[in-house]
């Protein structure tokens, strides 16, 4: 039986193919499977061709790429607008209307000659069974229920579900053509081994959610109770979720005119003692740059979400890109740093998001969450999340000791000063952009500056220990590592199971902790390390060059990046770590990354 | 007791409100007066400054909220408004006032304005209307006429002023009204009535730049021109009548409340409020928000 | 007699001392003598205190910093609110207004006695022979003309050209005043040896202006005929100097609504075929940011002047800082790369500009001149230019071989593409910040995008062999090395002629073109080093982490770096230089270096 | 010749104007119209398309320049007026349209709009109002109706809306006309006109959106709600008649022009060229410029 399958769909806009894809994934992780889905859409604005691919397996899976097992044309012209997103091999099961015309053994694939095709009458069942066309993705999850036995029992409850407020008519209709695909599978049997094997983690649901979702909802679990932000794709779910719900919990969502007077807001509602939020993608980080400075001088706890998406400028709205490190990093003027965290998974952003409010409170702080349009947007399981081992940090009061004689930006010895908040009182003080004294005046002095500015750096030194902002996987003395953040570390996950299943010798070093970049990390995962590669989703290699900054690598690492919206796949870095790693019990002698250097 | 917070008094006196800070303006500047004059207001409305949160962007003007008493914040240039709104949004119980100048205000805080006006946040945005970058050493600024000379308008200006008061007509605001230090009971008094407003009140400041500002600018010759609009029988629930006087902004000086809405339209801080009520009792508790994702939730 | 003079003055606004200063120097560069001169205010917007140290020597002179040798005050509540900007030894010569009734034993500075002291009835002279207190300051340039020998023949003339405008009776007063300076000189005699000896480089006069003249003179040279901006301190005088002269070129000043629409303009004007500039400071340039990305993402040449000042946020406005590098470098979302420039010196700042027209021009790129508060307005003596040797490029426009199939972004090998302008015939074209192939056509082609980037970073490619982009001074050898920018390496400079009269083994870099680091340069230079210093003004040391990005420094190369309004003074370089540097015939063997290190 | 020219033709023809690049636009959206009204006027005005810069911010309606022949720049959100004002000051001699949505136009562009006007530089600006956030999916927009419910108002919006027509009355613009696809014959002389008008031109376009609008700001709903302007009798030369007019918007759905001033007004780039033709004579040749620096100049 199979572990691990990877379908792709693809179809014209009103084919439903998206909806097909979610009712695969939900209905998997009902069944306790682990999953991921990624839509893709033509350029047009509604009406386009649209497709979508899901990853199902018994084990966790951390990127959606790769060869598709099974692959369903609604019609051709449509799949291969897609082209390299839905790779078709010879060993990939092929579905495919045969309303279009198309031999099995002329498939419109470019050299590629699949071993096993389908030709099913999808449009005419579905006209059929369902009355209507409308039902042929209803029909195309019917055949893969079939095929590979994932949500035979628990689709038919969701068709239900999903088309009850249509009445009966429409119920019956589609639950007629679901179970025609799935009679179609039956009489034309696949071999045992394609259907799915139990999950390994037991048949416990899963939970089921994209990236954005996620982040709204792990901010009203950190206490958010203000957002201001401004649309842009692909960050707008953030606001549009918190919108939904954020009033239940006496919140405030407030869409504002511009990016710069949505952080704005922000930093307002945080001076009036708030945890507050504010989400964008790369134009609108462009815009936020001032006010991210001001933030670090008034230093006001706040949450800033950028989903990146292809740049520079508008670059590539609806792609993924990890090309927004060195702005999140140093776009404010003068000498400040915020603290930037990445989730590389749907699950993972629980944390991140927590961990972002709980570091912007407690170092009082702008803090920069780097997610991708990948993680935004993609759908995957989550194993269940126990929230109780979540601690919330709140900011640090002044006692009434401190409001005696009240200096908001004390100079103490962590630099972390109590701050109040307009209607505490005896907490009264004059925040500021200027540079100012203990007490918040402003003050021309170099030598004040100078103070504040290394309080306002020394704040940080924590994190310079802050392991479980870090994660670490592989062979602890490999002479190889691998190190990788965001939606991409989810690729070298895997390449590094693939590459330790061939006896490589490989670690791989995931920050979510992206910057300040804590030195002694870095040092303890390189000490074994002799060549390594940074694997990132950028033209310049942002994270390689930005550790540069502080840490001296071993020559031999360098880094393995190219332009967004040229994914990855765990293979190619499979094959880049053939090259240097040696395998885990050879005798190490000559290693070949020297050979690979010169 | 901080050396910002006053002296706990039975009744508050307008000294109360003024910090120990010494001002950085120029001996003679209008914004002294305005300062006195925020403080007297705040005195007469009696709330203590701890509930007080004054907002600013940078000017001249934007120093203000360190010379008073109550929690400042002096923001960045153009932007006191937005901050302002979060403020408010997220404590409604504050008595939040905002101040800008010209330049602050209009300029590149321009795009700002509409939005807090039809959003009808209750703010008192005060702007100190000099015609003149203060701050930065006398360029021109929106409200500067046409064909002053300054120096980024060595050949005189090109361009029309902005008119305030008929822009914020224009934008629906419900308490308009313009004030000088010439006339310091009268400021004093519409500060006072635009924080008692229960919504968006805007007051315009003719507050003369003594260094760089014309000499028609000034404190004596406001003093000859001012008309106070009660005593030209203006009526302020007058729209139209106060969309008039509103054009005549920067060829008649008119002091006084030019508009309030005699029917004050909801605030957006009481829809806020009254849809977390409505909402509230739907709320799942924080720690089970993530249940929701389960399939078939 | 002197090489070299450093002179401050100190007194109430209204007193004139900056007058006095500007009346030093002038009749300095007059006489062909080489002079810096800085002022200084209190945080009043008018009529606080004031001051101004004016340095003044035989030899070129690259910082106004240092102890003083001579001390003016009119007051001593004035004097003393300046502190350490105006250091007093006790080989300082101190002169001082009788009527502050301070004996000239009880001088009220904390634990200094200056061995020559001169207490003058200057407020008693004014109004003896001018009739005003206001000539004050014409009574203390006739004494430093009678004691120093500056201008004691220009200065006169000086005086009637000035006061001309307020008639006869006036101007007879000031010189009257002068006259009584120089008398009282006379009579009250200094030896010979504080005499400022001829100026070595001969009586030839100097030009004399400061940064922000110097920038806007210099963009009008270029060709620059639009400019757009909005005003900030201390960058305004840019954009006043252009207003006052712009027009008579044919050009334009647009004085924005904003940060954002200055930039703005200077896009369109760009795109309309133009040379446009804009200039500002750390907010300004805060907001400028996503412009940035569109200019470098349609391939549009601008010149954008950071004056940098004390951040972050609105920080110190009449602060000077080195603190912008890594927003200039980094602050635009997604990757892209935009050449940055800094001027050392008044003088450079010709070069800077006109270096930063070509190359906007030649690589179709915005290009930032990062400029900071002291360079942009201390007023500084230059050797005059000669404005032939400067060649200016204009950007690569389309053949008609290229305009029958135009391809706006067409991939050349040098990636560059000609580019055309509205009103040019066949050139038409769609520019945008989306990304898009050769016509300009958006795109969603991740292969495309790739292609582009590449494009766009490997035309800069040149710029890693311009070494006339860089100085190098010192022995070439040399064991250590100091690297410095912007305002501050005049204090480098200025402290390597220091260790090298003292025998030790040093050598300079600094580099003008700050970014893209060219690798080839710093290699080079650093292949001698065994260590040394990146000296900056700011807390970070922006320039130091920015090198090692990209090369391998030794490992005893470390900042030397501090926050802003803290000037660094030659002879604590110097200090540090003593530690770290084995005398020019020392046998070098143990390397001192190796010692401070641990 | 490039693939974007037309072919070069005695009298050019809307045709000529269009470019091959195919509309990523939803089937049936307004915007269809709108690109075919300008085309038609480009037509009738005559210039070739080389001397047409045509600028635009980003939302669905700013593809616009694309579709068309003339030097098109597609730039960022919210900031196609200040580029466009680069380009005509930088070249007086284009003709320069400029594109925008509701949400570019007015929300985070609106900062632009009052100093564009104010200046009155020539240009022709072309807002595509449909009261929602296309591009990104159906979010509130500025001039949504209160109440409304989008993905991000989902329980309804809290504030009143722009009203475009009336802002840039009181910004002081000297034309500003209101047109819909749904009349195409107008539209496309509305354009024309505002082209034709020397100095700015505002013209507000009711081009709906099929995907995400509401059902009364579809074409079909329009065509009955509609009345031009003229046929009720309206002079455009009547500023207070306009202004009354310019409230109904939201309310009433006017065509046609609203304000044309019969005095138009010096234009900035009037001022700048006369300034330049009186400075000229006072230039020293640019290699001399630094001569100014010696000392005694
Ligand atoms: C983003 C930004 N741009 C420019 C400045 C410089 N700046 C400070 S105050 C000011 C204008 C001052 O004029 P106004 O708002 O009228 O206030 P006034 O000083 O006259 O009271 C400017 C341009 C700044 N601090 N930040
Ligand atoms: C700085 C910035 N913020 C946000 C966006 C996302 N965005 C693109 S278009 C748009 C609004 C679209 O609405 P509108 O201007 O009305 O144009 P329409 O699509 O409706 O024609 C937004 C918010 C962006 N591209 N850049
Ligand atoms: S410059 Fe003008 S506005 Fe500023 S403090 Fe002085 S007088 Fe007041
Ligand atoms: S979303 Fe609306 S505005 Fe955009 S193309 Fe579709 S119909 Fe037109
Ligand atoms: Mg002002
Ligand atoms: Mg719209």
């Amino acid at each position: 039986m199979s572990q691990d399958l990877i379908i792709g769909i693809a179809g014209a806009g009103g084919d439903g193919v998206v909806s097909a894809g979610e009712s695969l994934i939900t209905a998997a992780a009902l069944e306790g499977y682990h999953g991921i889905m990624t839509k893709s859409f033509g350029s047009q604005i509604r009406g386009g061709e649209a497709s979508c691919r899901v990853r199902l397996a018994t084990e966790p899976v951390f990127n959606p790429n790769g060869p598709l097992d099974v692959a369903v044309a609604l019609n051709w012209e449509d799949f291969r607008r897609f082209g390299s997103e839905l790779p078709v091999e010879s060993a990939t099961i092929v579905i495919y209307d045969s309303n279009t015309g198309v031999a099995p053994d002329k498939l419109p694939l470019d050299g590629v000659t699949p071993r096993v095709v389908f030709s099913v009458p999808i449009t005419e069942m579905a006209q059929q069974h369902a009355g209507t066309e409308m039902a042929k993705n209803v029909v195309v999850i019917g055949l893969l229920a079939g095929w590979f036995g994932i949500g035979r029992e628990s689709m038919p409850a969701g068709i239900r579900k999903k088309f009850a407020k249509k009445g009966a008519a429409v119920v019956e209709g589609n639950a007629r053509a679901f179970q025609a695909g799935l009679d179609f599978a039956a009489a034309h049997p696949l071999s045992q081994e394609h259907q799915l094997a139990a999950p390994h983690t037991g048949r416990k649901a899963k939970l089921l959610t994209d990236g954005n979702d996620m982040c709204a909802a792990a901010a009203i679990f950190a206490g958010c109770t203000f957002f201001s932000g401004y649309p842009i794709t692909p960050s707008t779910e953030i606001m549009q979720f918190l919108d939904r719900e954020i009033w239940k919990y006496g919140g405030t969502v407030l869409q504002a005119e511009d990016e710069i007077a949505g952080i704005g807001a922000v930093v307002g509602a945080s001076f009036a003692g708030k945890k507050a939020l504010t989400a964008t993608s790369g134009p609108g980080m462009s815009l936020k740059t001032e006010m991210l400075g001001l933030a670090s001088i008034a230093e006001l706890p706040l949450v800033c979400v950028n989903v990146q998406r292809g740049g520079p400028s508008t670059g590539m709205p609806t792609k993924a890109e990890q090309a927004d490190l060195f702005q999140a990093a140093f776009s404010a003027h003068g000498d400040c740093l915020r603290p930037i965290l990445a989730p590389m998974s749907v699950g993972d952003m629980f944390g991140a998001i927590v961990d972002a409010f709980n570091l912007a409170e407690e170092f009082q702080t702008p803090v920069i969450v780097l997610s991708d349009q990948e993680i935004s947007q993609r759908k995957e399981t989550v194993e269940p999340i126990d929230t109780s081992a979540f601690r919330l940090v709140e900011r640090k009061r002044p006692t009434e000791g401190d409001l005696a004689q009240y200096a908001r930006f004390k100079l103490t010895e962590s630099g972390i000063s109590p701050i109040s908040h307009p209607g505490m009182i005896g907490g009264n003080y004059l925040a500021s952009g200027i540079e100012h004294n203990e007490l918040g005046r402003p003050t021309a002095s170099g030598a004040m500056h100078a103070r504040m500015n290394e309080k306002r750096f020394r704040k940080f030194n924590p994190l310079q220990n802050r392991r479980d902002l870090f994660l670490v996987e592989g062979d602890p003395d490999a002479p190889v590592g691998l190190v990788s953040w965001g939606s991409v570390a989810g690729v070298a996950r895997e390449a590094l199971r693939l590459a330790r299943a061939e006896g490589l010798q490989v670690k791989l070093l995931v920050p979510k902790l992206l910057y300040p970049v804590a030195e002694p990390v870095y040092r303890d995962f390189f000490a074994s390390v002799r060549c390594g590669l940074f694997i990132e989703q950028s033209y310049q290699g942002q994270l390689y060059r930005l550790v540069r900054m502080f840490v001296d690598l071993p020559a031999l690492v360098e880094p393995f990046a190219r332009s967004g919206s040229n994914p990855f796949q765990p293979v190619e870095v499979l094959e880049r770590l053939r090259k240097l790693a040696p395998p885990l019990h050879g005798n190490g002698d000559r290693h070949p990354a020297e050979k690979v250097a010169d | 007791m901080t050396a910002l917070e006053p002296i706990a008094v039975d009744k508050p006196q307008a000294g109360n409100f003024k910090s120990d800070l010494k001002p950085i303006w120029c001996a003679g500047c209008g914004d002294y007066g305005v300062v006195t004059a925020i403080t007297r207001a705040l005195a007469a409305i009696g709330r203590p400054a701890h509930e007080i949160a004054f907002i600013s962007g940078i000017g001249c003007s934007s120093r203000i909220p360190g010379y008073t008493t109550a929690y400042g914040f002096n923001t960045v240039h153009g932007r006191a408004l937005p901050i302002a709104q979060g403020i408010k949004l997220a404590n409604p119980e504050l008595l939040v006032l905002v101040a800008s100048g010209d330049g602050d205000g209009f300029s590149i805080g321009g795009g700002h304005v509409a939005h807090v006006i039809r959003r009808n946040i209750d703010l008192t945005y005060i702007v100190m209307d000099n015609q003149i970058y203060g701050l930065t050493k006398g360029q021109l600024s929106p409200t500067s006429q046409r064909g002053r000379k300054t120096a980024t308008s060595n050949f005189g200006s090109l361009e029309e002023p902005v008119n305030p008061l008929l822009y914020v007509m224009g934008y629906g605001a419900s308490f308009v009204a313009q004030g000088t230090p010439a006339d310091m009971p009268g400021l004093a008094r519409i500060i006072e009535e635009g924080i008692r407003f229960p919504g968006f009140a805007f007051i315009n400041i003719q507050s003369p730049c003594v260094t760089y500002g014309e000499e028609d600018q000034q404190l004596k010759a406001q003093k000859v021109r001012m008309r106070s609009l009660e005593s030209i029988g203006h009526d302020p629930a007058d729209r139209a009548g106060a969309t008039e006087r509103a054009r005549e902004y920067g060829t008649r000086l008119y002091t006084g409340i030019l508009y309030r809405n005699p029917n004050p339209p909801r605030t957006y801080g009481q829809g806020v409020i009254e849809r977390q009520q409505s909402l509230q009792k739907l709320a799942a508790p924080r720690h089970e928000i993530l249940n929701r994702f389960l399939p078939g939730h």
